[in-house]
């Protein structure tokens, strides 16, 4: 399994859950935390993600960030990936 | 009291303009003028809302105002807005579980309500706005609670007639809770 | 439980594009615009054209793109959209011009003006974001409003007699000649939103061989005018809106014109 | 139809105009969304079909005013409603049915301009609404309410006049005005009685000659004729004007406001005779017709005038026209969506009393 | 030499109907608007409608339509025809209303009020004058005009690059849902002209069983527009306007829908 | 581009203007057809496509104004013209322009209203033209030809001033002025010199922020700053008002008379004099800013002013505000098209000079 | 052959030329005088009219009645005759 | 001569609109003051047409008069309109052939001129215009006539240039028509 993750710019996320129900991996989940803007926003809550960047494709705030463990082999351009 | 002037603000859905409208219309049973404006800013729902309400014996000039006598606040970005608005001398209530930094002003009344947390204790969550409101209206007793109760019928839609007995256990909620504050003037 | 983010070892393979601004949306939790916006500047980055792209702001909820999208842009009356991108077109042919309208700007006050346009043939891109509601003024009947749903104005359901059926501009954009390319997309999960940005990478590279105007029509939801969860409004977009409005292409140049 | 006296009820000032227009049968609506005043067609898509009545989003301002023309000039009691940017694009129509002489109720919510502006309470149209927007030499009949009750009233008022003057009729009011709650009380349905319109195209029975309603007159002479016409009216409609005065016997300062301003005005005036400050207002009602008279004859009295809006300064022009140079004129002004405070108001009364020494008692 | 005309012992087989005033037409000679004009009105004579029909006029050469059909009218703006139909339609659902519309008014400037008239099939006939050109103001360029047609605002002939496509907007009419019988008719020859004012006739049939909008568009010539004799003209139409608008139905309801 | 100096042509009004803005470095025309000023469009169409411009047709005058606002934003020297209905419908894209501060060209060769009124010359949309029949406080600048030759010039001067002032300016003439020919000297090609833009959207370069042209300031105290800024601005303007005087030194009566209108006048005021009444003539070349402060000074020394307009009286609105009462302001105005003979302007003349009883010499 | 004559209205009559050639008979042609609109307006030619309405039927000006002989046999309204 | 006031009429067709151009244009080039305004009435092109030409050794205030020194009349609609408009003393050209009842005032002066009779004759329909363009200027030397051949070329398009021979014939015949009928004054 490739490795990932993810960060959150929690103070952009608004609480949609959109990314929760895009992520095969079930990795996500609202904090109880609630950001300025008054919104739960989303955090990992499980260990297993493996930067397949769906939730960032679906995240209306853009507020998601994926990495990926780096392949030696091939190398892409940061952005265009999977898109 | 000639005129008071209150600002009522949080998120929406959290029923802030309808609190306004309750007291705009009790006002009204009350043969007071009253006037309730909400703000109509460009923020989409979900965003904040707020609302305006003057209570007056006489001719209520502008239904806009910009220092208030008195100010309910239930979420965070609403309370860096109002704080600096209300008044020496006058009112800020606020529903304690939403606000991270309370007010630091010294010359007015602050009322910190624990309104949600006892409503969810109730399992009551939507009644935690007549809990603010009651707590409101015994430190300010602008209109009577009984006209409170009046008002409702008239501001709720026939078809949630029902919940008058559960909003008027929240306002006397909130209003022993503000009467048991009242000493505690920060 | 709080999972600890390691990135050591690992590189970003997406992230915000920086043709988009620091401003955060002002948009509704869920709201489909903000998707489209950021495609649009994904592609305006990955073609590197951010210096050449001049985009045209509806009034609707998306009044203020130019605050989000890092390029230059205006901002049009409603419904004029498409007869500003018109004038800046046609005075500097060498950008790439876009407009972004929402149904209520493009298919109601604008019917005249997307019509024209688009019948000339002008070279520009019309991004079309169809909620079928008014989201800006609060939840109004919009011309792609479906039948029998509630809105605003439409409190017992639209109704044709009185309220006339919900149009489908985009099936007459596409009979139009000065259209080139005419697809209808949408943004709410990974497998559309990647097709939709493929349809603004398409549609820029038509515009740069000056092959027409070419119009993206992308199906999205309005959870606050619908009254629903952001989850929910994409699931009844899907139940009612994309019946109505099939996602596909409606028209694409024959594969020898379209070698780009 | 319930012969008990209304009650009096809580109401946005949209909403309290919406419901007065179907109580003063009104017969279609069309109009398009927008702030702040959507709540006028919301309503209207609520309450016709139940009521009898008409009510249709139209595409368009443009779509929305032809409509109202197509109706009125078929005999309807009709109306639209829009705010300042949709309200532009309605000048065509509006000099049509003007030119046209066709009773109709426009209502303008306004809103801070120019451009898209902002979606806050202005009063910056008011040359738009008096002076005439569209081209040519015509007028509409201007009603500037400043509370919700007026909103409510001034519908009746509004179509009284269109149809005894065969005129387009315009509420000016404001977003404030229209967003709010205030008591009202409303007038009673089926009191505004329907006006005999043999000019109106019902289709042409045998027994008369054909109907049709235009504005084009190609011969110079014949359209200066339509102009005479107009402008003959618009002289006999002078009769209309209404204004309100309060406390002007003794003042030394005349303050002119209308609509919400007017509201605010007063507080400020209110507050400036506890200082000992002799100020008076007058308020328009009408804003065309314009009270020139009764501004012309309270001038004399006063030592000086100050004009308040929430604009860069526009009725202040018609108010010197009145005065006619008889004593100074000043003005107070806010813009883009901006209301004055009953406090700066003050202030610019003070600084009028200062500058002519009134003594202050 | 001078035929001397006897009508002893005959009948009037045709004659200008009563529905039509006194007042000569201000049309060019051999112009097709007058032919129009009187179908139309003969078409009311017979149904006897006189009393519950009334027409808009638009902006353009039958701008003063109301001086010769003699029944209830109302002129609108340029371009809104549609719009007053709706309004007056919409508070007198019993009455035959129809519109007469030129090519500038119905498919420029008026192309939002016709495709949204149309759309809520507004119970009314739209009848569409096509000639392909802005007669009334001296012979510019329509959106009807064909490519390569010069006009006084396209000297070197229409060019798309510059002044776009022709605009088929009977066949996006067609497209609409509101739409319920569409036909594209002309008026220069005996059989077009029995064909038009049979079309008429379906159209006002169609009107009283409320089915929705009908639209007759009417391929027509401008003499003076064209700068050719009528005669010259009618040949150049058949020639060069019937290949772009071909003639004949666009929209029929199905044979049992159509038994009104 | 010939160095010889041009020789005097015979040109249509209209067509002087369209080749004036060619000379002018326009880059842009779009606009629609309407009479009295299609061959404004018709010129277009034939010279730009030889002459590297572009030359738009457009759908309708809305669309015409949007497309003028597109280029002009993106930097070009843009411009439209229509006539009276159609500038109507321009109001709210003229809003916008006056607000995003965009500058361009509108002409309006106007006609008698209201309504599709007739096709005929009249001055009946000046209150459209200076108060601003579009929503929100702005204004356009103004300027008033009356010859042939000044149609020509004064694209060049609106081109001047709407860039100095990033405003929009329109230029107001009539039906007549359009359609006569008269000797004019077009100024020469390229004699004005292309305006920085940098505010233009004209894609942004890595070295500046983008740039963003709007009107909307949702933020009332915003909103109001703009206004603030375009009050400042229509102040400054105030300098470059523009008027013409005739034999003003004695004159006794003072007519005050725009465009066309003072042309007739200035007739009627010759033979006024041959007859020995005391006239003198002011004719506004900028109607926006008004020569309030040139025609204040005069009136002191005249006794009476007489205004002369093809429409029901508008102006004089503006030289009663300039006037102040100091002295009487007349009026003579004929409306729907009809061009007042100098004959009836020398009655009024009279009229006027009667009634002071201005002794004849 | 049927036989049928028509009348020209002949101030309404514009010269177009379009009743000319749509007569089957070729019995229609312009007159030498000219009306007080400055056109030459139409008459009968030739005395070979068959009342077939042709000519009426394409005159803009509806400056054509037709005549027709009387049929013993079938009745029939006036003006609904043959359109 | 002050200022001159023409109005010349017809039917669209005739070369109405070229003549008043003509004058203007040689007006211009004798460095007069020349203005020329066609009507530009609602009447499609089948209808009439007509433009008035101010000719004036100083600047000319209005362009449209409603009483002419001249009038130039080429249909009978034209005529019934002109006719009383002509100023006392005034002159009215017209074409012979076009006016059933030619006008009967005797305060003007009224010339006949069979210009489409002669032009026919020459076999040059064309030049009629000119024809009675030559009467008239005959009659009221407004511009010379080496002034209006000049005119011809800046008023016909470069394509049509070779027509001026014909154009300066139909002219020439013109004046001749019209001083051999000098003294015939109505
Ligand atoms: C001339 C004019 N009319 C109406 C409005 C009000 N208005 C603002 S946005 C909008 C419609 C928005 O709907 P849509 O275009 O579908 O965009 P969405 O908000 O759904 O994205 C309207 C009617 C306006 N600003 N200007
Ligand atoms: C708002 C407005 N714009 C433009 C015009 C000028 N105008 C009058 S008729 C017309 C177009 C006429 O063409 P069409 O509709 O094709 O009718 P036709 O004369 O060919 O029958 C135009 C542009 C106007 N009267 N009003
Ligand atoms: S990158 Fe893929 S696996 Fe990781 S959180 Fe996002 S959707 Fe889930
Ligand atoms: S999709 Fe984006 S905004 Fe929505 S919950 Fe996930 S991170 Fe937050
Ligand atoms: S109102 Fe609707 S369209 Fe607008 S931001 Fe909210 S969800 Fe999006
Ligand atoms: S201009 Fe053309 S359309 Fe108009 S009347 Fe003449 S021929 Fe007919
Ligand atoms: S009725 Fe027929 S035959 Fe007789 S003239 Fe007319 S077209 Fe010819
Ligand atoms: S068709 Fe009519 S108008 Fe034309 S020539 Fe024949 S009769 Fe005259
Ligand atoms: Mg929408
Ligand atoms: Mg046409």
């Amino acid at each position: 399994m490739i490795r990932g993750t993810i960060k959150v710019a929690e103070e952009s996320c608004k609480g949609c859950e959109l990314c929760i129900g895009a992520c095969p991996q079930d990795s996500l989940g609202l904090s109880d935390k609630i950001n300025v803007k008054g919104y739960r926003f989303v955090r990992l809550v499980q260990d297993n993600c493996t930067g397949c960047v769906n939730c960032a494709l679906v995240c209306p705030e853009a507020a998601i960030t994926v990495y990926r463990q780096k392949k030696t082999t091939v190398k892409r351009e940061p952005v265009a990936v999977g898109v | 009291m000639k005129s008071h002037e209150i600002i009522i603000a949080g998120f929406g859905g959290q029923g802030v303009l309808s609190m306004g409208q309750i007291i705009a219309y009790a006002a009204m049973i009350e043969k007071k003028e009253a006037s309730w404006m909400p703000s109509y800013g460009p923020e989409m729902r979900g965003g904040t809302a707020n609302c305006i309400v003057i209570v007056s014996e006489s001719k209520i000039s502008s239904p806009i105002v910009s220092r208030f006598d008195s100010a309910i606040v239930l979420n965070q970005p609403s309370m860096e807005k109002c704080d600096s608005k209300v008044k020496p001398g006058g009112i800020l209530v606020y529903e304690k579980s939403a606000i991270l930094q309370p007010p630091k002003r010294d010359d007015i009344e602050v009322l910190a309500v624990p309104a949600l947390q006892e409503a969810v204790r109730l399992n009551k969550k939507q009644i935690a706005n007549m809990i603010l409101l009651g707590a409101f209206l015994e430190r300010r007793p602008i209109v009577k609670p009984e006209t409170v109760i009046e008002a409702l019928t008239s501001v709720l839609p026939e078809r949630h007639h029902h919940l008058i007995p559960l909003n008027k256990q929240g306002l006397l909620l909130g209003i022993e809770f503000g009467y048991s504050k009242h000493t505690v003037v920060a | 439980m709080e999972i600890p983010v390691a990135t050591n070892g690992m590189e970003v393979v997406y992230r915000k594009p920086s043709t988009l601004t620091e401003t955060p949306f002002h948009y509704c939790p869920g709201c489909g615009h903000g998707v489209a916006h950021r495609l649009l500047m994904e592609v305006v980055e990955e073609m590197g054209i951010q210096e050449k792209t001049i985009g045209v702001a509806p009034v609707g909820c998306s009044v203020f793109a130019y605050h989000y999208m890092n390029i230059d842009m205006q901002e049009a009356a409603h419904g004029r959209a498409c007869a500003v991108a018109t004038g800046i077109k046609r005075v500097m042919p060498d950008r790439f011009v876009f407009s972004y309208q929402g149904d209520g700007d493009l298919a109601a006050i604008g019917t005249g003006e997307t019509i024209h346009t688009v019948n000339r043939g002008e070279n520009i891109l019309v991004v079309f974001i169809n909620n079928a509601i008014y989201g800006m003024t609060g939840g109004q009947m919009a011309p792609t409003t479906l039948l029998g749903m509630v809105t605003s104005t439409t409190p017992y359901g639209r109704e044709q007699p009185v309220m006339g059926f919900p149009l489908k501009i985009t099936d007459l954009i596409a009979q139009l000649p000065g259209s080139y390319y005419v697809t209808r997309q949408a943004v709410h999960t990974p497998a559309t939103v990647r097709k939709t940005k493929k349809a603004f990478r398409t549609a820029f590279e038509y515009q740069q061989h000056k092959k027409g105007t070419c119009f993206v029509e992308v199906v999205s939801n309005c959870p606050s005018g619908w009254k629903m969860t952001p989850v929910e409004s994409n699931e009844w977009m899907e139940k009612n809106m994309f019946p109505a409005y099939p996602l596909g292409d409606l028209k694409v140049p024959h594969p020898i014109l379209s070698q780009v | 139809m319930s012969t008990e006296p209304e009650k009096p009820r809580m109401m946005k000032g949209n909403e309290a105009l919406a419901e007065a227009a179907i109580r003063a049968g009104l017969q279609a609506y069309f109009g398009y969304p927008i702030t702040p005043q959507s709540e006028i067609l919301e309503y209207f898509t609520v309450e016709m079909p139940k009521r009898g009545g008409v009510a249709l989003q139209a595409e368009s301002e443009l779509a929305a005013i032809n409509m109202v023309y197509g109706a009125a000039a078929a005999g309807a009691r009709a109306m639209t409603s829009s705010s300042s940017p949709g309200i532009s694009l309605m000048q065509e129509g509006l000099s049509y049915m003007a030119s046209a002489q066709l009773p109709c109720l426009v209502v303008n919510v306004s809103r801070g301009g120019p451009g898209l502006g902002t979606i806050q309470p202005a009063q910056s149209d008011y040359f738009q609404a008096t002076k005439g927007g569209g081209h040519g030499d015509y007028h509409l009949i201007v009603l500037a309410p400043s509370t919700v009750q007026e909103m409510a009233d001034f519908v009746f008022d509004a179509f009284r006049l269109a149809e005894r003057y065969r005129n387009p009729a315009m509420i000016l009011a404001d977003g404030a005005l229209g967003q709010m709650m205030e008591k009202v009380v409303l007038p009673p349905e089926g009191s505004l009685p329907r006006t005999e319109k043999p000019w109106a195209t019902t289709g042409k029975p045998p027994w008369r000659e054909r109907n049709y309603i235009t504005s084009l007159y190609i011969e110079p002479d014949e359209m200066e004729g339509i102009n005479l016409q107009l402008q003959k009216k618009y002289a006999e409609m002078q009769k209309e004007v209404r204004y309100q005065e309060v406390d002007t016997d003794d003042a030394e300062i005349l303050v002119v406001a209308f609509g919400l301003a007017a509201r605010i005005a007063q507080n400020a005036m209110e507050q400036a005779r506890e200082r000992g400050i002799k100020v008076g207002l007058l308020r328009p009602i009408t804003l065309y017709p314009f009270p020139h008279e009764a501004i012309g004859n309270l001038t004399r009295n006063v030592v000086s005038v100050l004009v308040v809006e929430m604009n860069a300064g526009q009725m202040v022009e018609d108010v010197r026209l009145a005065v006619n140079g008889r004593r100074p004129v000043h003005f107070k002004g806010r813009m883009g969506g901006v209301i004055p405070s009953p406090e700066e108001v003050l202030e610019a009364i003070e600084s009028v009393a200062e500058s002519y020494r009134i003594p202050q008692e």
